[in-house]
């Protein structure tokens, strides 16, 4: 597994590591705000500590020293200046956000579906990965953000940007990674059980890892099938619904599942053979066994059939 | 604030004919094609004869004070409807993407329509 | 018969009845409010598909939704004169408005259960219930919204009756006269509120 | 001498009481054992939270959880907390009145508030519901738990609101007493005045989100759910609709209670009442533009640069309160009794949520902000640092008034640092684990935010132990506390011209006001 940047390193005391090449200001426009706040807070409490340092009450009848009731000129200025800054800042972050909204022309297009508790993105050549969102360094590449049951949010924390994912409907993002490493995704829109589980990775790599990755079958024939299988069975996302161990999850145990009865909610019965478990992979709703939700999203396209091979063996092999 | 005023009869009887006389005009109204200016004018009526209740049965018109909450309760209003269709107005103005709904699975068998625009 | 004894709190006649009046004023800002919201809901759909709203209110009987309308002005217009009766102290006469406008209240209830029928029958049931055949197949948004707004309507009337009911058994007992109207001139204001949102709901829903 | 609390005997003569100060204390007793439940709730999130992966509660339990400490802690405790309990209590004291305009509405709306925290709490035992307290659509209409229940619960509570904001407008119109003109009523009046504009403006605009939502997922009528041609962004634009002046109906009377606290205890006139009074209105009118700044990042550009704008308009208001309440220490004679302290926490802890508030109200930080643990941060700072500060506040400084027996000093003072360091040690850590990228509602989270999410456990634990030691001398202080005289803070309000506990009928004569609230005298006259 590569590593993945640890988000509390090579950052600064707020914020992870900026590897953004468009919004390389966002941390200045931060700690611009940071400051401005410190000195606020500092002048306020340093004032109100004076006050009340100079002003206590000493025996239990002393009256306050003078009664001020209003000052006009103090009034405005503290009316006034405050409205100026503050609005100042509006000016800077609506800037900075128009430049994370705008999308540039020549930006490669990568589409984004997110599925109850996994991310699955579609490259430009028609290739598909689930997890990992592999983009080239140093050129903007537009998202396509769509969502296929509820919301969910996609958050690229170093890239300082987010967008929510709403169903039945595009919505758009756009990076511009300038460093090349593997940075962590979020899902920041609570969408269930495994909201915190649909985690992804943003690997940057050079031009030429990119093309060689889009080129490349990720499917390698050198080890057995059952192996392969035991690989896709992380990287597929099926771990995050099916245990191998026979202990209760979202979806039913892989464990003793080949030629095992299988009794639907329809009342009908069917032994899991290989039909059976290809039928599912591709159209989970079309059998549903009681006692589960028909929450799985349908792997059609997304698996070659190499690859479905390969899980069948990797079933057969964990049911003795 | 006015205490007790009694509203003479008149003016009741006066503002029920002004309202039936309304209805007749919307509905009039919307039986001839005045294209874009259609939905306007409708809501325009309603405003008409809304007022005349309030101003008249509610006794508006001789208790203004009470007028700062009709005044409150529409200015939300139109906060809501103005803010709500600022979002939906501009989304996908930046993107290119018009952003609408779009594929959802509805119960309704769509029948084909023929050139009347009446379902066959 | 004796007369009304003013509650310890408050001062004078005209305080208590000035209180109840921005009450009541306060509580009838707020279901306007309440009615905005599906306001906003019909105009955000209307936006998103508008030729499907405007081929779905053909399905409508305007005809029907036209004599509600007159039904419930004129019973906006007897609470009136129900109320005008009180003040003058012809509680003969209030009791006749308020019965009339309890009346025309339950023919709006009947005309709407009417049209209600009619709808079930070509199959336009309100949401996931909705099997119909229509050229637009956004048609299911149109009915689910023109049921849940006539429907909290016609909630409001039955309240309404309700209110009336009341009022005009406290009428009968003679705890309500010239001396002390104020719950009919309260209940007089809902009425009219609920009228107001109907001469909205008519033309937005029937003949657009 | 029989006072409102040894009038009558009995529970059903609490139960079906019209009196507003025994309304005010059962909304007392009820907030606080929402509190309690709500807490729980947190104490459970944040000791889950304690280790990466799962420690006591499955993910669904964590959900449920966090949901139920969302969705308590706001409909049950903070809505209600200052406006329902002190206000009902004191303001028509300080308004010079017997009672507020219509007691029978006040007890509806307490009978109200009652049926819809059952029906809450009912919610748990069908299954609890796990879609956060926003019911955000659709989620909330597809999931299996028990949402109706909830919404039906959060229905019936916006009633109570809703009740007692046409309860107070009626009040403060009318039932001032003779010579108390408009600038001559307290600022906690006028808090409570702008609370009630927005309650009455707002909260039904929830009730109709939430009747929406329920004919969404009992019928499906498609106008929230995508998968039947609804727009889940418009149910965020109806949710926001009211739950952003929502928050400000929970500030509001909060700064109304600090107006008090910072006159009687620096025994000075409010600087600039006018410019308080005229604030609070202005956040109250101010607050029905703002909602955008919920939906950054679902929401169009060009509504979200208006809501950005109309955002730091409303931070101005709540600038000016702050400088007007600082200048009033001035020259003063400042005692720092506990409710002073509180004055000084709320202080602290406001200013330090406020000014957070401005990362989350630039359009691009909030970008990278929103739903992080900043967010999370953010707005505990303001609520528990600001609500719950003032709240504590107006409890201590009013309890002699409604009990007559004062509490112990020293366990108040104990009470206060130990919430104080309890609060920032959980908070403040969130600030910088959020900024960093942690989002928010997550059950487990990748290793390197574990050090912050262990800080922030240990801090909620010294959290509950301040309050544990609060309800011990509070109890104390009821059983056995020293018997209050009618002013202990020597106040010029109009509620401590009453003895304390008041009688059932307050004012035996209606006092009559001829000067504005807080005009002590100085010591020096030049």
């Amino acid at each position: 597994m590569e590593i993945i940047q640890n988000l509390t390193e090579k950052g600064t005391f707020f914020l992870p590591s900026n590897i953004s090449a468009t919004l390389g200001e966002f941390d200045t426009l931060f700690y611009f705000i940071l400051w401005l706040s410190v000195i606020f807070m500092v002048g306020l409490i340093g004032v109100s500590a004076w006050f009340l340092i100079t002003s206590k009450r000493k025996s239990s009848d002393q009256l306050a020293e003078k009664q001020i009731t209003h000052n006009i000129p103090l009034e405005i200025i503290w009316t006034v200046v405050p409205t100026l800054l503050v609005l100042f800042i509006f000016w800077l972050g609506f800037k900075q956000y128009m430049l994370m909204r705008s999308i540039p022309p020549n930006a490669t297009t990568i589409y984004v579906s997110g599925k109850k508790w996994f991310w699955e993105f579609t490259y430009p050549n028609g290739k598909k990965t689930i997890g990992d969102l592999v983009v080239p360094v140093n050129t903007p590449v537009k998202l396509i953000l769509s969502s296929t049951d509820v919301l969910h949010s996609f958050y690229l924390p170093n890239l300082r940007i987010k967008r929510d994912v709403i169903p039945n409907r595009y919505t758009v993002l756009t990076i511009e990674p300038a460093k090349i490493g593997n940075f962590r995704i979020f899902c920041t829109e609570y969408c269930g059980d495994k909201h915190s589980n649909m985690l992804a990775t943003l690997k940057v790599m050079s031009n030429d890892d990119y093309y060689a990755f889009l080129k490349a079958v990720d499917f390698d024939d050198s080890i057995p099938l059952s192996e392969a299988g035991k690989q896709l069975y992380t990287k597929k996302g099926c771990v995050a619904c099916h245990s191998i161990d026979g202990s209760p999850m979202v979806g039913p145990t892989w464990k003793n599942l080949y030629n095992a009865n299988r009794v639907f909610t329809d009342g009908s019965e069917r032994i899991a053979d290989e039909a059976y478990l290809i039928e599912s992979i591709n159209y989970p709703q079309a059998h549903i066994v009681t006692g589960y939700q028909p929450v799985m999203p349908s792997y059609q396209g997304l698996l070659v059939d190499q690859e479905i091979t390969a899980i069948i063996e990797y079933i057969k092999e964990l049911s003795d | 604030m006015a205490n007790h005023v009694v509203i003479p009869k008149i003016y009741y009887q006066g503002t029920f004919v002004a309202l039936i006389i309304l209805t007749v005009i919307t509905v009039a109204v919307s039986r001839i094609d005045l294209g874009v200016l259609h939905t306007p004018v409708a809501i325009l009526i309603a405003l008409i004869k809304a007022g005349l209740v309030g101003a008249f049965f509610m006794g508006l018109r001789w208790e203004r004070a009470n007028l700062i909450f009709v005044f409150g309760a529409v200015m939300a209003i139109v906060l809501f409807f103005l803010f709500t269709f600022i979002d939906i107005e501009g989304r996908g103005a930046i993107t290119d993407i018009v952003e609408r709904p779009y594929n959802y699975k509805s119960p309704v068998t769509v029948t084909p329509m023929d050139s009347s625009g009446a379902p066959h | 018969m004796s007369k009304r004894a003013l509650p310890h709190y408050f001062a004078s006649e005209a305080q208590e009845f000035n209180a109840c009046k921005v009450g009541m004023w306060a509580f009838i800002a707020q279901e306007v409010l309440f009615f905005s919201g599906l306001f906003v809901a019909y105009a955000v759909y209307r936006f998103y598909n508008p030729e499907m709203f405007h081929y779905a209110s053909s399905l409508l009987d305007w005809k029907l939704g036209f004599i509600n309308t007159i039904f419930l002005i004129i019973s906006s217009f007897t609470m009136v004169m129900g109320v005008y009766h009180t003040q003058h102290g012809n509680r003969k006469k209030t009791l006749i408005n308020l019965g009339a406008t309890v009346a025309l209240a339950t023919c709006f209830l009947v005309i709407k259960s009417f049209e209600y029928q009619a709808k079930f029958a070509h199959g336009y049931y309100p949401g996931m219930y909705f099997n119909a055949e229509g050229p637009f197949d956004t048609l299911h948004i149109f009915f689910g919204l023109y049921f849940t707004i006539t429907g909290l309507h016609a909630l409001h009337v039955l309240i309404g009756i309700g209110l009336i009911v009341w009022i005009m058994a406290r009428v009968a007992k003679n705890t309500v006269n010239s001396d002390y109207f104020t719950p009919i001139e309260m209940v007089g204001l809902y009425w009219h509120l609920v009228d107001i949102v109907w001469i909205f709901l008519f033309p937005l829903l029937y003949l657009l | 001498m029989k006072n409102y609390i040894t009038e009558k005997k009995g529970l059903l003569s609490w139960l079906f009481t019209k009196d507003h100060k025994r309304i005010g204390i059962m909304y007392l007793f009820s907030v606080f054992g929402a509190f309690a439940v709500g807490g729980f709730a947190a104490l459970l999130v944040r000791l889950e939270l304690f280790t990466p992966d799962q420690l006591i509660l499955t993910a669904k339990q964590y959900n449920q959880s966090f949901t139920l400490h969302g969705a308590i802690m706001v409909f049950l405790f903070i809505i209600p907390s200052i406006p329902a309990t002190l206000g009902n209590f004191i303001l028509p004291l300080q308004l010079g009145a017997n009672d507020v305009a219509f007691p029978k509405l006040n007890l509806a709306s307490f009978h109200v508030y009652i049926l819809g925290a059952l029906v809450c709490i009912l919610s748990i035992f069908m299954g609890g519901i796990d879609t956060g307290w926003t019911f955000y659509t659709p989620y909330s209409t597809t999931t299996d738990t028990a949402v109706v229940t909830m919404v039906v619960g959060a229905f019936i509570l916006g009633f109570s609101s809703i009740l007692t904001g046409v309860n107070f407008i009626a009040t403060i119109h009318y039932l001032r007493a003779p010579g108390m003109t408009w600038f001559r009523m307290p600022l906690f009046a006028w808090s409570l005045y702008a609370t009630s504009i927005i309650q009455i403006l707002a909260t039904p605009v929830l009730a109709i989100t939430l009747v929406l939502l329920i004919l969404e997922r009992m019928w499906g009528i498609g106008i929230f759910d995508p998968a039947i041609g609804g727009d889940p962004v418009l149910f965020q634009h109806f949710f926001w609709f009211y739950s952003h002046p929502a928050v400000y109906i929970m500030i509001l009377p909060a700064m109304g209670v600090i107006s008090e606290l910072v006159t009687t205890f620096s025994r000075k006139n409010i600087f600039g009442y006018k410019a308080i009074a005229m604030s609070s209105i202005a956040i109250a009118v101010i607050s029905f533009l703002v909602w955008g700044h919920h939906m950054y990042t679902s929401e169009s550009e060009l509504a979200a640069t208006l809501f950005s704008i109309l955002t730091f308009l409303v931070a101005i208001p709540s600038g000016v309160k702050i400088f007007n309440w600082i200048a009033t220490l001035y020259k003063g004679s400042i005692s720092f009794e506990t409710p002073f302290l509180y004055f000084l926490g709320f202080l602290f802890l406001f200013v330090i949520g406020g000014f957070t508030g401005i990362f989350l109200g630039t359009l691009s930080t909030n970008i990278h902000l929103h739903d992080t643990y900043f967010v999370v941060a953010h707005f505990h700072y303001v609520m528990f640092g600001g609500t719950l500060y003032a709240f504590l506040g107006g409890l201590h400084y009013w309890w002699p008034k409604m009990f007559g027996k004062m509490y112990s000093e020293y366990l108040a003072k104990w009470a206060f640092w130990l919430i104080f360091i309890g609060f920032n040690m959980t908070f403040f850590v969130q600030f910088i684990m959020g900024s960093k990228g942690m989002p928010r509602r997550y059950y487990n989270y990748v290793d390197e935010f574990a050090i912050y999410h262990q800080i922030s456990t240990v801090g909620s634990w010294i959290i509950a132990i301040g309050f544990i030691v609060m309800l011990i001398y509070l109890v104390k202080s009821l059983r056995s506390g020293k018997k209050a005289d009618k002013n202990p803070w020597g106040a010029l309000t109009l509620e401590w011209l009453t003895d304390s506990p008041p009688q059932y009928h307050a004012f035996s004569k209606t006092p009559v006001v001829t000067s504005p609230p807080y005009d002590y005298k100085a010591s020096s006259h030049e």
